[in-house]
This record gives C-alpha cells, structure tokens and sequence, in this order.
C-alpha cells in the first residue's frame, strides 16, 4: 500500500469478517427471487418479437380464459406518463420514458419489449398463457446502430421528440441530445502541436452480466397502496420512479430491498416493478415476477456501444497541448446514454490547455442502455488510452513516464471546467511505475512458437458522486449498537459503513449491527451506485456515530456527576477531566443508558457535494497471444488504484479485482451480436462470454491512499474506476505484441486473426 | 414451457413402448442438459420424455478384447475417468471433458451429443475418426449405423420415429494407431466450438502413415468428414509439411458460415491450424508418447 | 393444449441428509422444486440453462446444475444442497474460508461455488490452482473476479487436510 | 463578482464568451444579475414551475463543490460557478 499521510485507526484497514456474510454462505440471504408470501401468485411477460412496430391491437382472451390465470396486463393498464423529470440520484429520467419503455403502448421499441403480462398459479401456466395472447403487429423499418439512426431519411423512432443539440430545439430527429464542452481554442493549439495523433474507435455493447435475475414480487392493498420487494441498488430511487409511472403517491409505496445479485448499475432503472404492482392490483393478490436471462440480455441495460473518434495534440517534450473528440453513443430506444459522464472522464486524468468534446445520444431500436460501472468512461477512456500509447511510441517515451508528465493533480481545470481537489492521480501511476510487475521486463522469449507477447498501461477515471444518506443508530446497553441504512448491500458495504461508525464510537466492527430496511423505516438514501455507498452512507453514519458519543458523554457526565464538557472520549474509552483516574468504557457507560436518561438513538443526515475528485486507477498487463488461432491470454495483471483511506482492504481489492476482470471480458470477448432483425443473437451465459476462472488471471492489486478530504476518515468511492483501464491496457498489450492497433472493442480472436492476416498481406 | 409427461424406462423393451405409446411428441432423454434447454426455450414441444438412464444396455461400458461399447446414457465423466478408455480412445476422452463444464459432464453423454446432433458437438468428430457404430432400437427393432451417418443437419438425427440410441461401439484401435480431438473456443472452457478437429492415425511398421482419418466441427451443416486430407496422408512420413498439407487441404472441404461464434474466414484457418496439431498429437500418441 | 392436465408426480428423496416427500410436476426442474416445494432456496437461479452453476447441487456424489435435471427424477436421489453443508456447529471450512477471504460480493454465486467445491476438495484433496480453477470453471462470478474465491478454497483445503 | 464559466449552448447569450462576470450573494441573485445583462440566462438555467430550482439535469457547482442549498447557496467573493450536466453512476 502507498500511503499518504494516514492518520491511525483502530478500526478501518482492519479486514473483520462481514455482518451479513454467515446468512450468505449458509444459504439462507434472502435475495429478491427467494421471498415467499400467502398466495403468492407467479407473473410472466410477453415480450416483442419486432424491434419496431405498431401494435394494432392485443386479445388476450384465450390467456384469460386458461385455468390458473389470474390476470392479464397490457399497456392500457398503465397509461404514457406525462413529461415530468424523475430525479433517480445520478440520472434524471423523463417519467414518459419510463412508461413507455416499461410496457409497450402503440409502439414496441425493441425486440424484447414488455407488451404484456400474466399473473398465474404458476411458473409453466403463466409462460403458457403468455403464448395465448394474440398481438396484432404491424412491422417497421427500425435502426440499430449511430450510423443507421443518423443517416438522412432515416426511420424516426420517437415522432414527437425534440432533440436538444447544443442549446437548439431539433424536431424529427433520432438524436436526442448533442452537448459539447469546449476548453480554450483546440483547434489552433492543434494546429501548433509538433506531434498529433487520432484515431477512429468502435465499441459493441456490453452488459453488466450479473448473475441475478431481474424480479419483483409486489401487493397491491385496497387502500391504494403497495409493497414492492425487489433486488435493486436503490430502493428510494426506484420508489420515486413508481410512483412517477404509476401515478401513485411515494407515501403509497413501500420498497423493501432484498438482497441483490450484483447490479454494476443495472438494476438502477425499474423494469418489473410496476408491472408486478398492476398484476397484483388485478389478481388481488401477491405476484412474483423473475425475469430469465434472455430477457435480461435483451430487455434490460447494457452499456452503451458506438462510435469515439479523438485527436490529441502534443509538444517534442511530451506535454499534451490539444484534445478533440466525438463520442456517439447508442443509447436504445430512449434518450439516457452515459455521454455526460462519458464527456467528464474522458480527458479527465490529464492537463488539458484546450479541448473540446462533443457528444451525442443516438435512439436506436435496441433495449435502452443502462449505467454500467463507471458509465460511459471506459468506452471513451479507450480512445484516450489507445491515442496516449500511440503518441507514447512516436514520441519514443515510457508510457507511465508519458502519462506522470500530463497527468491531472490538484489545482488542475478539467475540460468541463471543474478544478480537481486533492487527488491520487500520480500516486497511482507512480505505484505502477514502481511495482514489481513494472520493473520486470516481460519474457518475450518465454513465448511458445507462434505465440507473441506484449505488455500495456492505462489509466482510467470515474469521479463518482455524493449526494444523500441517512443512517440511524441505536445503542443498546450491551455495549453494541444497532445500525440502519438504506442503501443494499452488493458487495460488503453493510460492514464498510458499520466499521466507520465503530471506528467513532472506539468499538469492534462486529459489535455495529447493520440492517439494510425498507423506503419506510429509514430516512431518503440515494443509490449504491456510482461509487458513493461506502463514502456517502458511510459518512452519514460518522455523523451519527458522532451524535453517539456527544450523547454518552452526557450519560458518563451523569455517572460521574460533572458537565459533560469535562468528559473526553478517545479509543472507545470515557475519561474524567476531573479526577484523571476515572474511566469508563463503552460497554459501561451503555449498561447504565436506563439510569442516565433512557436509551440511545441518533441519525445522521448527509447530502455530500460531489465525490472528492473521485479515484484514479493505472493498469499493467501483458498478454500472450497465439498468432495462428488469434487468441489472447492474459498472463500478468497489476491494478493500483486509490482508495482514499482503505476501509476494509480485502473489499478494496476485491473490487479492484472485479473490476479489471470484467474489464478483460469487455476487453476480448464480450459483445452484444445483433442479427439483421435487431435480436440479440448471443443472450445467453454461454454466448456472451464472460471470463471463466479459467480465462481470468491473477490480479495483483495496489491500493493507493490519498485521502480524500471531503469525508472525515478520507474515504474514497472505489467501485467503479477499475474497469476503465482494462480495455486499453490490454489493446496497448497487443500493439506492443503485434505492433497492431486494434481501434475496435472486443478484441476478439477472428478480429486478431483479420489484422494478422491484413499485416502480412 | 409445454406441459409434458415423464416416464422412466428400466429395459430397452420398455423405452420402445413408451415412445411408441407416446407417438411423435415423445423423446428419449439421457444426460438432458440439451433436451431441456430446448424445451425450455420452445424450441419444440413434447408431450413425454422417456428416462433411459435406468435402461442397463445404456448405461453400461462393456469391453469386448479391445473394442469397447458405451452406453448411449454413459455421463462423460465416466468415460474420461476411466484409464482403459484413457489409453485405448485418447480422441474420445479429448471430446467427452470438454463438453460443458463439471456439472454438466455429470449429465451429459456422448450418445446425448451425438444425436443433439449440434455441428459443434464435440463428441461427434472423435467419434467418427474412431470408427465409431451406433446401435439403435426402435419399433422395427434393432440396426446400426456408422457414427457419422446419424447427424443430418443441425439439430437432426438419422433415427426415425419411436427409435432411439442404445449405445456407440468403438472398433478396437489397430497397433500404432493414435487420435486426438482440439477445439477452438473463445473461452478456455464452457463453450462452443468456433471449430473443432480430430484426427486419427494408423501408422505402419515402418512409421509411415497407413491410413488417415479427419473430420471438422462447426465448420458445416453436420461434421465434415474431410476425406481429401486424410487420403493426403496415406503412406507419407509425419512431417510438418505433410499435416500441414492436410491443414490447407482440410480448409477447403470446410463449409463453415459467419455467426456469432466466428467467421467463415476464422474457421478455415481454424480448421487449417486444428488438423496440424491434432495430427501432431495423434502421431505422437500412435508412437506410445505421452501426447 | 387441449389435452387434460398433466399429473403431478411423487418424489421420495433424501434431501441433505432428511427424507423429503412431495409432489411434483414432471416438468419442473429440480432447481425449482428445491426452492418452490421444498423451500431451500439458498441454490440459486442464474440462467437456467447450465451456464452458470449458480444452481449446483450434488446429486448422489456427483455436482450437477439443478436446472437440468427433472425434479422427477429426483425420486429415490441423495441431494446435498448449500443448506446441508455446515455441520449442527459451526461452518465447514469453505464456508470459514469464504469469509475470511472475502470470497463473496453479491453472494448469489456463492452456493453454487460452495457445493461445487466441496466436492472438488473431498474427491481431490490436493488439487492445485490449475485443477481448482478448472473444476470451478462451471460457476460463474461477476464480482470477484476469482482472485479470492481461489485463495478461500486453498485456505480450506490446507484446513482440511490437516483434518 | 463571481466568474460564471457557461456551458457551450449558453455562450450565445454571452456573446460567445465561455465565462463571465456577475455580482451576487446567493446562486438565486447571481442568476438574476445575469439575467440583467445577458436576457434568456435565467430561463435556461432555472425551472419556473419547479420553485425556480436549477433545472433538473443540470447540477451547479460553485468552487468545484456541488450547489446543495439550490438558489439560496451561499457565493463566497470571487466564486468559481459552473453548471453542469447531471452525472450517472453504476
């Protein structure tokens, strides 16, 4: 670990076991396909066959009228939403959108569309009845790449959308949003630069690939009111868009998250929810809908593919002077496609002097794209990466070296305009460029016959956010308290907030109890979502954790009959300013909470402005590759990355990890393969090929700590920006294998064989 | 998915009747983890599977001196767990684990992967170089075939209705024969073949090749039986340039198609680089090397 | 469609280490009768169609994805699921080796990992690195990346082999 | 005064300058100022039927940290203020 200035803690950088973790290997967490109820009815949904069409009419008679069928909904059953901006923390989304997407009205967008839905006794008599309902479809001309929904005279998906293209109204267009940034006169700088480099990068599609099915399992009560349970990484968010296509007050609805299956920003939108909420309503009864994992590939959120063209700009001495670059993202078939996440990132880990950055929300025929984990950097870091290795190579420079010269510090403009506050950037590249792994030159002679190997470098940003959490507190006079949060838990966060509320109060990790509850039992908390959970919601239990110990040493003040200004509190423990000897501890001053005023309970309230600068990350890879089958082997990693303050390491790294694994997947293999008619040819777990543990390498991981001084122990959101880097690390690996750029995501092994071929021809 | 009826069949009698009872919309079911999928995804409807796993012909390795009969029901990991097999079927044990993963080569059989009949069947190619017969039972009662008669496109088998495959005869390997089965997959496990070759391998007394034979998966509406590159080899000494010869030779008689799995172009140079070393390893096995 | 109802069929099992009796349609999969009929649903749905391992259970002495195999026949099978794998005190060393090592993130892989590696461990105490990863290349994570989910089942291995 | 950095779509109104200068204690009155010397300022950047908040989407930033007291954010002398679109996070 490089570390900087780090106070000591007794608590954080401590690994303890996690609260929920003995439930989860034990078989018995509760995730959101697991809920039981009394009358538990089973949901099912007919879905698009068409990527576009009308819909002329639906009969769904037969389905009624099979024994075991409850009920049938269709799009009449939830009518097009009017404009109005749902805010889901991180993405705002029109809730007509939303409407529209969640069940097809005159129109079905794209292949895989919700168009209707059964409630029935079971799983088989549900899917059965599906297959009964008549849709009368008239089909049409759809689109599904930038090029297509761009070209002149191309088919409109929305008729009655206005595009905003850089502040001007456009009507009858397929791009709903075309916004740019411009920092000082690129063109000119560009002009003077010594040395130029550009390039033109293609990206597939990709999904998040959890291993969890979307579901819902919803009541509907005859009061109005409704109870979802359901996996999703924000159940307050998810809350607001019910009740925004539902037209139902948030009052009326209760969300109660189980636990999730993985997310990476997938399960942040609502797919299932009102549907199970309306079939309910109708079969007066609970309904379970679980999503199967076609319709996941299909239906729900991927990340956006398309196109990244980019030109940089440097002097002889390696100082970059210009950036340029377009990014059309696909976003599907409604507006919402990353770009200005994509946009913040994607010149953000240098010092840019002049740059300007367009980009575009392109509608496509395709289900609507999602966040994915760092959403939009990796697509447009991969053009960044790719050039910075290539002016790497003309201006004869290591490439960290390259990279340490420009790279963004304290102090710096983004292009956006933001200065960046104390951040790691260099810490990171510095830990790479000192690694084991960085000063061991790669065994190219190791290579079998035919096979070539090559080592890459990248770097990637996500600046996360902040925003709102609450978390309660409640003593109890054992000693140990009770912790209640809002946000689920996909990946060890009820221990990382729980450690930090016990690093205040100076007790153990396992003696915080962490609860993850419902919309009604706890205050308004934003997603676990862009890299904020650990860092907001855990900062939102400091301060309560804080209001703890103001209130215990108002209790030990009583005990010792002195003001509570004379109490100290340090390491858990009570101190008498007044006679030096007297002490207290935790557990003490806990088991007279009945005798001092009654028991305990505080709530922290935060609404964090921004991330802190957000957390860098620098990968090294070096890949072997069989020049006669054209596959790629990953056969050395490194990821450093900052943390911030490094809550619980083994979580650190284990999202380092994941990340860069998943970062591998989109690197080599991962794709959505569309057919001509727009259906995902490859939805399947065994076509869309993520990493086995056979295909994943060894991750060596470096955390990084600066600590970030928008929280109070420096903690930074880490989830996300490790799996910017993998993808053009591992191109830059090839380039130095094969000496061949590959401008085109996923890397895959006919795409190496294609340009192996074109080289020696 | 269509509501369907289970019957488990405990004699070959049996099975035939319950097929036969059940008319088209029944199927045999061995391993499943094809069937069900299929199923699953509406691929075709049944009204009854019939469990033969209880079924002893079908279950049941019997040697016979050195040729050796599985079961069509046998689960692949019996098959490649099993040293004799090992040693006398090299090319079978290639193709039997690396159908799926663990859990599924619990399941899975190669009577199951030949009659699924995908062309990506990784069972089916090493098959067919080892000589391989099927035996099949049926209302008319009992015939067999050679192996590489069964598929007829994808997805389609030679077996006509109420029949099913009892078990795969393996002839017994000639002295100074090998084979070998590779794939190529984009993944280094739980996947599909981009392509997919075996080659096995007769040599003389002297070393020489006597006879060849080679067939490609997933290069085709079946496996290919690449008859041209095998004859290639007839009487040459293993070289290099002679596999390779087979190789280009073998790409040729390819047919493959572009799909998400790969290109027609990937495929002919998969096919071109998988019979060379498929070769090379089933000389060396043929040579007694540890290969 | 218009032929009459299929009828459910009795299976009698034993089901980690307890007789089980229940009824089901022929069609349903065991993954679906172990969490619908009878009620463990600690093994998992991923993708039900053997992709993922998430639903690996072992079936008398062999791991198999559950969505595979017909609840019916089940009938007269030995089932071991993630719920019978700690002994009555305390966890069986993977299951202490997952949490040490922070093998699990979302934990929805997490059973299907367990019960595959269980039986990796018992038929092949000395598995290395290479043979773990290949018997687990069946189990899909997402999360992890596997780094340690191989480290937890090296910690468990070395606790089991010193008994 | 605060520096006003202004998105690309707004530079227009400023006759292209992409910053400048306007006094005000608050977000509210410095968006008020600019609507005084550069008409449409306000309606681009403020929803009146949303209690005059920053329109939804866009997110203001004064000194590099997110404006969390909407109009009535405090402005130190000599502030940085930028708006900027909304961020998605996975």
């Amino acid at each position: 670990m490089t570390t900087v200035d780090k106070p000591h803690y007794k608590v954080l950088g401590t690994r303890p076991i996690r609260h929920d973790g003995l439930d989860k290997v034990l078989g018995r967490a509760v995730y959101g396909a697991d809920i039981k109820l009394a009358g538990l009815a089973t949901g099912a949904v007919l879905r698009s066959p068409h990527a576009h069409a009308r819909i002329k009419g639906i009969d769904a008679s037969a389905a009624l009228a099979l024994p075991g069928v409850f009920a049938v909904v269709t799009g009449a059953d939830m009518p097009i939403a009017d404009d109005q901006l749902i805010d889901m923390t991180e993405e705002i989304v029109n809730a007509r959108f939303a409407s529209m997407r969640i069940i097809a009205h005159d129109k079905a967008l794209f292949k895989g569309q919700p168009v209707a839905a059964v409630a029935a006794v079971d799983q088989n008599t549900a899917q059965e009845a599906c297959r009964l309902i008549k849709v009368d479809y008239e089909p049409l001309p759809a689109v599904f790449t930038v090029e297509e929904a761009m070209a002149p005279g191309a088919p409109i998906i929305h008729e009655h959308l206005v595009g905003t293209h850089v502040g001007e109204k456009v009507p009858h267009t397929n791009v709903a949003e075309h916004t740019q940034h411009v920092l000082g006169d690129p063109d000119a700088a560009m002009d003077k630069a010594d040395v130029t480099v550009e390039g033109e990068f293609r990206l597939a599609r990709v999904h998040q690939g959890y291993i969890e099915p979307h579901n819902a399992t919803a009541m509907w009560y005859r009061d109005g009111k409704a109870t979802v349970w359901t996996s999703t990484q924000g159940s307050f968010p998810a809350r607001n868009a019910i009740s925004s296509v539902l037209r139902m007050p948030v009052s009326a609805i209760k969300v109660v998250p189980l636990e999730i299956g993985g997310g990476f920003g997938g399960k942040i939108n609502i797919y299932l929810e009102p549907i199970a909420i309306l079939l309910s309503k109708k079969a007066g009864r609970p309904v379970k809908v679980v999503m199967d994992r076609r319709s996941v590939f299909e239906a729900t959120g991927p990340g956006p593919g398309g196109v990244v063209r980019m030109k940089l700009g440097a002097d002889k001495a390696g100082n970059l002077v210009a950036g340029t670059v377009d990014i059309r993202f696909a976003a599907g078939a409604f507006p919402g496609s990353s770009i200005s996440a994509a946009s913040t990132c994607v010149f953000a880990s240098y010092r840019f002097p002049s740059a300007r950055i367009d980009a575009y929300d392109v509608l496509t025929n395709l289900t609507k794209t999602a966040a994915y984990r760092a959403p939009g950097s990796p697509q447009a870091t991969f053009a960044t990466e790719s050039l910075m290795d290539e002016l790497a190579h003309q201006l004869g420079m290591d490439p960290v070296a390259l990279r340490l010269q420009n790279a963004s510090k304290e102090g710096d403009r983004r292009p956006d305009g933001i200065v960046f506050p104390r951040i790691g950037n260099v810490e990171v590249l510095e830990a790479v460029r000192d690694s084991d792994h960085y000063r061991t030159p790669l065994d190219r002679a190791g290579a079998a016959p035919g096979h070539k190997r090559g080592r890459g470098v990248a770097t990637g940003y996500w600046q996360g956010v902040g925003n709102r959490s609450t978390v309660t507190l409640a003593v109890n006079n054992d000693g140990t308290v009770a912790l209640i949060e809002g946000n689920t838990d996909i990946g060890g966060t009820r221990a990382s907030i729980a450690m930090q509320a016990a690093e205040v109060l100076g007790i153990p990790a396992l003696d915080v109890h962490p609860t993850v509850v419902d919309t009604d039992s706890v205050g308004y908390t934003d997603l676990t979502a862009g890299s904020r959970t650990t860092y907001a919601t855990g900062a939102a239990a400091v301060k309560a954790a804080e209001q703890v110990v103001a209130e215990l040493k108002r209790r030990a003040a009583i005990m010792w009959e002195v003001e509570a200004a004379d109490v100290d509190f340090a390491g858990g423990v009570f101190t008498n300013r007044k006679a030096a000897d007297q002490h207290l501890s935790f557990k003490q001053v806990c088991a007279r909470l009945d005798r001092t005023g009654g028991h305990v309970s505080t709530t922290g309230v935060v609404n964090l402005r921004g991330s802190g600068g957000g957390s860098f990350a620098t990968h090294v890879v070096d890949v072997d590759v069989d020049t006669e089958t054209g596959k790629v082997e990953v056969i050395r990693y490194t990821a450093a990355q900052d943390a911030g303050t490094a809550v619980h390491p083994s979580y650190v790294e284990g999202q380092m990890a994941g990340g860069a694994v998943q970062g591998i997947g989109w690197a080599l293999n991962e794709e959505y393969y569309l057919g001509p008619d727009g259906s995902v040819q490859n939805a399947s777990f065994l076509d869309y090929r993520m990493p086995t543990m056979l295909d994943a390498p060894t991750i060596e991981t470096l955390i990084v700590e600066v600590p970030n001084t928008m929280h109070p122990f420096g903690v930074r959101g880490i989830g996300e920006s490790g799996i910017v880097p993998p993808q053009p690390a591992i191109a830059n690996a090839m380039r130095d294998a094969l000496g061949i750029r590959f401008p085109e995501l996923p890397i895959k092994p006919g795409r190496v064989l294609e340009a192996l071929d074109a080289q020696g021809a | 998915m269509h509501p369907f009826r289970y019957l488990a069949a405990h004699s070959i009698d049996e099975a035939v009747a319950a097929l036969a009872q059940s008319g088209p919309r029944a199927r045999a079911m061995a391993g499943g983890t094809d069937l069900l999928v299929q199923l699953r995804a509406g691929r075709y409807e049944l009204d009854a599977v019939v469990d033969v796993k209880h079924v002893p012909e079908l279950t049941a390795l019997t040697w016979d001196g050195g040729a050796l009969t599985i079961g069509a029901a046998v689960p692949c990991y019996r098959v490649y767990e099993d040293e004799r097999i090992a040693a006398a079927f090299p090319g079978i044990i290639d193709g039997a684990s690396i159908i799926g993963g663990i859990q599924v080569q619990s399941r899975a059989s190669l009577g199951g992967n030949l009659c699924n009949a995908a062309p990506s069947g990784d069972a089916i190619c090493p098959l067919i170089v080892h000589g391989a017969i099927a035996h099949v039972a049926g209302p008319k009662g009992k015939r067999t075939m050679p192996v590489s008669q069964v598929p007829t496109g994808p997805g389609r088998n030679a077996l006509g209705e109420g029949e099913f495959l009892v078990a795969i005869e393996l002839p017994a390997p000639a002295r100074g024969s090998g084979a070998a089965y590779q794939r190529f997959t984009p993944r280094n496990e739980m996947d599909i073949a981009v392509a997919g070759v075996a080659s096995a391998v007769n040599l003389d007394g002297s070393g020489r090749i006597a006879t060849a034979s080679i067939a490609l998966a997933s290069v085709g509406p079946t496996p290919i039986v690449a008859a041209e590159a095998a004859a290639s080899l007839a009487g040459k000494e293993p070289s290099a340039a002679a596999f390779a010869e087979a190789g280009q030779i073998a790409a040729r008689e390819a047919r493959p198609i572009t799909d998400m799995r790969g290109t027609e172009v990937q495929r002919r140079k998969l096919v071109s680089v998988l019979t060379r070393r498929t070769l090379e390893q089933a000389v060396a096995r043929a040579k007694g090397e540890n290969a | 469609m218009s032929q009459a109802p299929v009828e459910k069929v009795r299976i009698r099992c034993t089901i980690n280490g307890q007789p089980a009796d229940f009824l089901s349609a022929p069609y349903v999969s065991m993954l679906e009768a172990l969490r619908e009929s009878a009620e463990l649903t600690g093994t998992k749905e991923g993708c039900n169609d053997g992709n993922c391992g998430a639903c690996t259970v072992n079936l008398n002495g062999r791991i198999v994805d559950s969505c595979l195999v017909l609840a019916a026949e089940a009938d007269g099978a030995t089932i071991e699921t993630v719920e019978g794998m700690a002994p009555p005190e305390g966890l069986h060393p993977l299951q202490q080796a997952f949490l040490e090592e922070a093998a699990l993130q979302c934990g929805i892989c997490t059973p299907g990992f367990l019960v595959a590696a269980k039986a990796l461990l018992e038929r092949e105490p000395d598995a290395d690195e290479h043979r773990i990863r290949h018997w687990l290349a069946g189990n899909l994570c997402r999360c992890t990346g596997y780094v340690q989910i191989v480290d937890a089942v090296q910690k468990a291995q070395g606790v089991l082999r010193q008994g | 005064m605060a520096r006003v950095f202004l998105p690309v779509p707004l530079r227009a109104l400023a006759g292209g300058a992409s910053a400048v200068e306007a006094p005000g204690a608050t977000l509210g009155a410095l968006i008020t100022a600019l609507e005084e010397r550069y008409p449409g300022m306000a309606d681009a950047l403020v929803d009146p039927a949303d209690h005059g908040r920053v329109r939804l989407g866009m997110v203001a930033f004064v000194d590099s940290e997110q404006a969390d007291l909407g109009l009535r954010t405090p402005l130190p002398p000599d502030a940085e203020v930028h708006f900027l679109p909304h961020i998605a996070g996975g």
